[in-house]
């Protein structure tokens, strides 16, 4: 691991400390949420990354996803998402959240996540394991170093899209939108 | 009042304190059988804090948090670190309500955030501050009633000179009595009632961004360094050991030496705070204030008694 | 400028607001506020310029005597400036009331007799200020009528057995000395038997007791506070009530003297302990009772009757440094108790009317004044260092802990954190946390208002930093005392057991504090959010229903409850209905037949004949 | 002692009962009889209302209600212990306007089993007190759980019309 590099410590000392403190912010969204338990206990303990779970989206920067998006979670979703300080990623668990999955067809579940809020990464499995879930961390790691690890910069520069596919579904949002929305480019095909 | 130590023990305190946290993360890692953290990890959390963009419910939500900060840190000077003290007016009354600025900053800021979680979080803190306070206050009035004076300094001058305080018999009861209620004033996990992660969504710093989270936990670092300090000084004798370094007294060596000896208590007695903080569940406030105001006031209360008979 | 004159202008500036009102309703406000402004220039004039001037020769042989030392001036200039703040502020605050030249002329009435009893060089315009003063009180407690009458009986009720009690001491000074003039009684007094002057202390400390709610005298004060109207309440709690530790410097320490006060009573029990122990209850149980009360202002009133065990601990001991801090915790609480009475008001009249605890919140948006008066009020009165309360209550803790009195320490430190809770409680549920929707919109705090409580935010933390300004006169009044004075300069104290300095502290936190927000400012800056973006578990927040305030210390309140029934309160209840049923039954007698009174005296001259025959008395 | 099915086949008429299973009951009937069925069994001792359910048999055009009913305190009931741990009741509705009365007189427990039957299939519980929705958050037009309401199509018109942010950025420019 790159963790003890002073170079790289110096050069950019944000970016590394972002990866070796991410501090995970996750509910129980959908059946991936029994991997996270085991994942951060003894047999194969999250923090020595320095991943904790934490209660508040405020103090976080790592949102995972885990399993199949109903409707009414992504709202919740969204929100949470909002609510995160700003450089923030997000991990996918499982097919679901990419194409719908098994549930491609459901009326209530959502086909692709990535049409409503910016993901960074999926890990593959029908809900992975606690090593496929830290193989995952590794490879956010890389995607940090190269800075392609950018979900909150595409969100906030297209913020207007993906407000205006979250209000398609939705009809009207609970609450206004984070960043400003100017009405007269907002295109709906 | 030297200036040195103006800037010394400020910096002495943030270090160590950020290293008990990592420290403490690590040994319950540990217990539960597991590798933890690196012991660093608090600074490496606090950077990540720093480069993360918050938000802000409004200047007052400011405010509460730097004037928890700089209370704290005001209150660092207070204590002698092995020798090496900055402030002394005002005594052991000054420090104790210097103590309350720390959580009222919080308190103000956790308000301010209009979020009813840190509501709940604040009023539980404040009545777990109320519940240990009266063992503390017990505790603290035994001392000074015993050595007469009301400087902090001065305690720890007299117990280079007489030895330690918790071994003069009559002071080895107030000192039971403090380490009972050390993990409430730390925090640690059988009163970790304040910040329950789970039940009110880690409270009163439920709304705390990035710097906010930052702050928070360079003030948390400081609180968890003062009350074990409080404790080594009053009872340890602060940076003296059973007269050891009084050969090579005068030299610069004495001052150094005496903060390491000073540090080394404070690590052993975090060491057996945190056996007790790995293994216990959380109580609720009720129980927190039942216990507390049970053994260890009746403790604390036996000590006075017997202090101010003999003086 | 001769006392006579200052009085004159208070008592004739009271009749005169009251006409003026019958003209024009600016005028009369004008001429509260020139005549309260005026009294304020007029005294402080006098600064350490003894006066001595005998008012009336002729009443009863005896001299109705005024003077001016530097205890008087002392309180004289608190109340003055506290009633031309009230008066200010009221201004405002009674804009939409009726009858208000009734009560301009009871408030400044007040304020002449307050001046009157402080400079009374003797018991008799002591005792006759003091009767106006009390009258005057009940009068503008039951100005708001249906609640504040009983609020006002019960008030007049325990002051009357206080005047009574006081009268009863100045007869028996007057029989055994036949002067009442303070400064010769107290040469005389030391010959007085120990016996003699422990009946006179008892006497007069019941009335002193009961006008500062001692505590089991202190069941008038809550309603009395609460129901009042809030400009009164506020000068109700300043000064009004600190008459009684006024009373008792005079009796302790001018009438009978120091040395004998310390050597009553008889080995553990001694009178100076007793009234020490007294303040310390005072301290404990009012705060821990004001934690659990719903109204802004019974909480505050409850807070009064706590504080004022402080001064009765600090005066109790006698030594130069308890009397310092006794003294000044006088003033320093008058401050910030006004403080906090006008933040109160301010908010009942944005709000119009609603004190409720439960039902408030989030106002320090729409009210920043108001909410910096409450702030730094709440902060005096828990004693932040670097506000007045601190420095007062440190004098206090010192003097208890150097004379080994470590029990008293325990519940004078408790008492402080039965404030801290019971608040933070009051700041954050009328200020902080979400803000009602219906309150979104509420009036601006007029100018009127925000006067006072700027000046006196800054008087708490002017005192705060340097608390020498005070303790200089204080100084001088202990050495008008007999006791040594404190080395004292503009910073704090210099004693030898530890001094105070507050400005270090203050420089330490300026220093810090200015690294700490340049921290803060240089790390990136945070976007601002409404209340509405919070957490909330992923949902959307709903309007009025995400705030909480209801029951604050709710564990506490369970395990506290049933010892918290004001037991003094029922017994006097008791007693009251006693008397109601005794007078009931004797009224029967007059049945209003007269056959009955005829055989009445039958019966009555057959007793003493018998008495006669058996015994011969006569 | 007469076994529960004599005593059925008495007291009821056009009963089709089918007791093959070891504990359990089938009884078919027509939708008038359901409710005295279910009162006479409940004072019989199978006072517990465990599950109602509906099956959608879309090519008869009918909805097929099925109420099962068991007996917790098998102790004392009346036709002793031999008798089936459970009962199922089924009956034929109508599926065009499907309307059914409720049975929370006889069994209070049934009120979110009938909500969801309406929120799921559409069928009118007459007397219900609350027949709000009690699952689904969005309204559609077809209830959802009827055979005729084709979910991949719906999902195609609903999240397939939303296009992704790459097409809503070309379709901008």
């Amino acid at each position: 691991m790159d963790r003890n590099q002073i170079s790289k410590w110096l050069k950019n000392p944000g970016k590394m400390a972002h990866k070796y403190s991410f501090h995970v912010v996750y509910f129980c969204t959908g059946c991936g949420i029994i991997e996270i338990p085991p994942s951060i206990t003894t047999r194969w303990d999250a923090e020595r990354f320095g991943i904790i779970p934490v209660a508040t989206p405020r103090q976080a920067n790592l949102f995972l996803i885990t399993g199949y998006v109903s409707t009414k979670t992504l709202k919740a979703i969204i929100r949470t998402y909002e609510q995160m300080p700003e450089p923030k990623y997000t991990v996918a668990f499982g097919s679901c959240p990419i194409n719908g999955g098994m549930y491609y067809d459901s009326y209530n579940t959502i086909t692709s996540l990535d049409k409503y809020i910016p993901v960074d990464g999926y890990i593959a499995g029908c809900m992975p394991r606690p090593e496929a879930v830290f193989i995952g961390v590794t490879h956010l790691w890389k995607l940090i170093d190269m800075d392609k690890a950018d979900g909150y910069k595409r969100y906030r520069e297209d913020y207007v899209h993906y407000r205006a596919n979250q209000e398609q579904l939705y009809g009207q949002m609970d609450w206004p939108p984070l960043f400003p929305v100017e009405k007269k480019e907002q295109a709906n095909l | 009042m030297n200036i040195v130590a103006l800037i010394v023990s400020p910096l002495i305190a943030l270090i160590t304190g950020l290293f008990f946290l990592g420290l403490s993360r690590k040994i319950s890692a540990r217990i539960h059988w597991r590798y933890g953290p690196p012991v660093y990890q608090p600074f490496i959390d606090v950077m990540r804090a720093f480069s993360q963009k918050s938000i802000t419910h409004g200047n007052f939500f400011d405010f509460g948090i730097i004037l928890s900060l700089t209370g704290t840190i005001v209150l660092v000077l207070f204590l002698p670190i092995g020798g090496l003290w900055a402030l002394n007016t005002g005594g052991l009354i000054m420090f104790l309500y210097l103590m309350l600025l720390g959580p009222f900053g919080i308190a103000l800021s956790g308000a301010a955030a209009a979020n009813p979680n840190s509501s709940i979080g604040i009023s539980r803190n404040f009545l777990l501050a109320l519940a240990y306070e009266v063992p503390l206050l017990l505790i603290l009035l035994a001392v000074m009633t015993d050595y007469n004076t009301i400087s902090l300094v001065e305690i720890v001058e007299k117990q280079a000179a007489t030895g330690m305080a918790i071994s003069s018999w009559r002071l080895v009861i107030p000192g039971i009595a403090y380490f009972l209620i050390l993990p409430a004033i730390l925090g640690l996990r059988p009163f970790e009632i304040t910040g329950a992660v789970q039940e009110i969504a880690s409270g009163p710093i439920a709304e705390f961004g990035g710097k906010h989270m930052a702050f928070y936990t360079l003030q948390h670092a400081l609180q968890t360094f003062v009350g074990i300090a409080l404790f080594v000084d009053i009872f340890l004798g602060g940076g003296t050991l059973f007269g050891l370094l009084n050969s090579l007294a005068g030299t610069v060596w004495v001052d150094i030496l005496e903060i390491f000896i000073f540090l080394l208590k404070m690590v052993l007695v975090l060491f057996i705070g945190l056996f007790v903080n790995a293994v216990y569940p959380r109580f609720r406030i009720e129980q927190a204030m039942q216990y507390l105001w049970k053994w260890p006031t009746l403790i604390a209360f036996v000590g006075l008694v017997i202090v101010a008979i003999i003086n | 400028m001769s006392l006579e004159i200052l009085l004159a202008i208070a008592y004739g500036g009271a009749f005169l607001t009251y006409f003026s009102g019958k003209i024009s309703q600016g005028l009369r406000d004008g001429a509260a506020v020139l005549l309260s402004l005026g009294t304020v220039l007029i005294v402080s004039s006098f600064y350490n310029v003894p006066a001595a001037s005998v008012l009336y020769e002729g009443f009863l042989g005896l001299s109705l005597v005024l003077r001016m030392n530097s205890l008087a001036w002392f309180f004289a200039i608190a109340i003055v400036s506290f009633n031309a703040l009230c008066v200010i502020y009221s201004l405002a605050y009674m804009k939409d009331r009726n009858e208000k030249d009734y009560y301009y002329f009871m408030l400044l009435l007040i304020n002449a007799a307050m001046l009157t009893i402080v400079l009374s060089g003797d018991l008799v315009t002591f005792f006759i200020a003091w009767e106006i003063m009390s009258w005057a009180t009940f009068l503008l407690i039951s100005y708001n009528r249906n609640g504040a009458l009983q609020a006002g009986i019960k008030y007049i009720v325990l002051s009357l057995i206080g005047s009574m009690c006081m009268l009863i001491g100045i007869l028996s000074v007057y029989t055994s000395f036949n002067t009442l003039n303070i400064s010769e009684l107290s040469g005389q007094l030391t010959t007085a038997s120990a016996g003699y002057k422990l009946f006179l202390l008892i006497i007069f400390s019941i009335t002193f007791g009961i006008k500062n709610a001692v505590m089991p005298l202190h069941t008038w004060l809550p309603d009395a506070y609460t129901e009042s109207p809030t400009p009164f309440s506020a000068v109700l709690s300043g000064m009004l009530t600190r008459m009684g530790v006024y009373g008792f410097l005079v009796i302790l320490f001018g009438i009978v003297g120091i040395k004998s006060v310390l050597t009553l009573g008889s080995g553990f029990i001694s009178y100076t302990k007793t009234m020490a122990w007294l303040g310390a209850i005072t301290i404990v149980i009012p705060t821990f009772i004001a934690m659990l009360q719903n109204d802004a202002k019974k909480l505050l009133a409850w807070h009064g009757i706590g504080q004022g065990g402080y001064m009765i601990l600090g005066i109790a001991f006698g030594t130069s440094l308890g009397m310092a801090g006794g003294i000044f915790h006088t003033l320093n609480h008058a401050i910030y108790i006004v403080l906090l009475f006008l933040s109160v008001g301010a908010v009942e009249y944005s709000t119009s009317g609603i004190r409720d605890l439960n039902s408030l919140g989030g106002l320090f948006k729409k009210m920043p004044i108001a909410f910096l008066g409450g702030f730094l009020g709440i902060s005096g009165l828990i004693g932040v260092p670097l506000t007045n309360g601190f420095v007062s209550k440190w004098l206090i803790y010192k003097t208890l802990i150097l004379e080994n009195a470590p029990f008293l320490a325990f519940a004078a430190l408790l008492g402080t954190w039965g404030t801290i809770l019971s608040v933070y409680k009051f700041l954050h549920n009328l200020y902080l946390g979400q803000i009602p929707e219906k309150h979104k919109n509420i009036k601006k705090t007029p100018l009127a208002m925000q006067v006072p409580i700027v000046i006196l935010s800054f008087a708490i933390i002017l005192f705060g930093i340097m608390p020498g300004l005070p303790l200089k006169v204080i100084n001088s009044i202990n050495v008008a005392f007999g006791f040594s004075p404190l080395d004292v300069n503009l910073w704090g104290v210099v004693s030898e057991a530890g001094t105070l300095n507050m400005l270090n502290i203050f420089t330490a936190l300026i220093v810090f504090g200015a690294i700490v927000w340049g921290i803060f400012r240089i790390s990136r800056p945070a976007t601002l959010t409404d209340q509405y973006d919070n957490y909330a578990a992923g949902a959307a927040i709903p309007k009025d229903k995400y705030h909480y305030t209801v029951e604050y210390y709710a564990p506490f309140y369970r395990m506290v409850k049933p010892f918290l029934k004001d037991i003094f309160d029922l017994l006097y209840q008791k007693v009251a209905r006693a008397n109601d049923f005794l007078c009931d039954n004797i009224r029967k007698i007059y049945t209003g037949y007269v056959g009955n009174y005829v055989m009445y005296i039958v019966f009555f001259m057959a007793f003493l004949i018998f008495i006669q025959l058996k015994w011969s008395v006569f | 002692m007469v076994s529960l099915k004599e005593k059925l086949l008495s007291d009821f008429e056009g009963l089709k009962i089918d007791d093959r299973e070891a504990d359990r009951l089938f009884i078919d009937t027509q939708k008038e009889a359901v409710l005295s069925l279910l009162s006479y069994l409940k004072k019989a001792g199978y006072n517990h209302l465990a599950m109602v359910s509906c099956t959608d048999w879309i090519d008869e055009g009918k909805f097929e209600l099925v109420y099962i009913v068991n007996a917790y305190l098998s102790g004392d009931q009346v036709f002793g212990k031999k008798e089936k741990k459970c009962i199922v009741i089924r009956t034929k509705i109508s599926r065009q306007s499907a309307r059914f009365m409720t049975v929370m007189e006889i069994f209070e427990n049934a009120e979110p089993y009938e909500r969801e039957m309406h929120e799921m299939f559409g069928i009118d519980f007459e007397g219900h007190p609350r027949l709000t929705p009690l699952m689904l958050e969005r309204d559609y037009k077809i209830p959802p759980f009827r055979k005729d309401f084709d979910t991949l199509n719906y999902v195609n018109n609903t999240f397939g019309k939303i296009p992704s942010i790459e097409q809503r950025k070309e379709g901008l420019k």
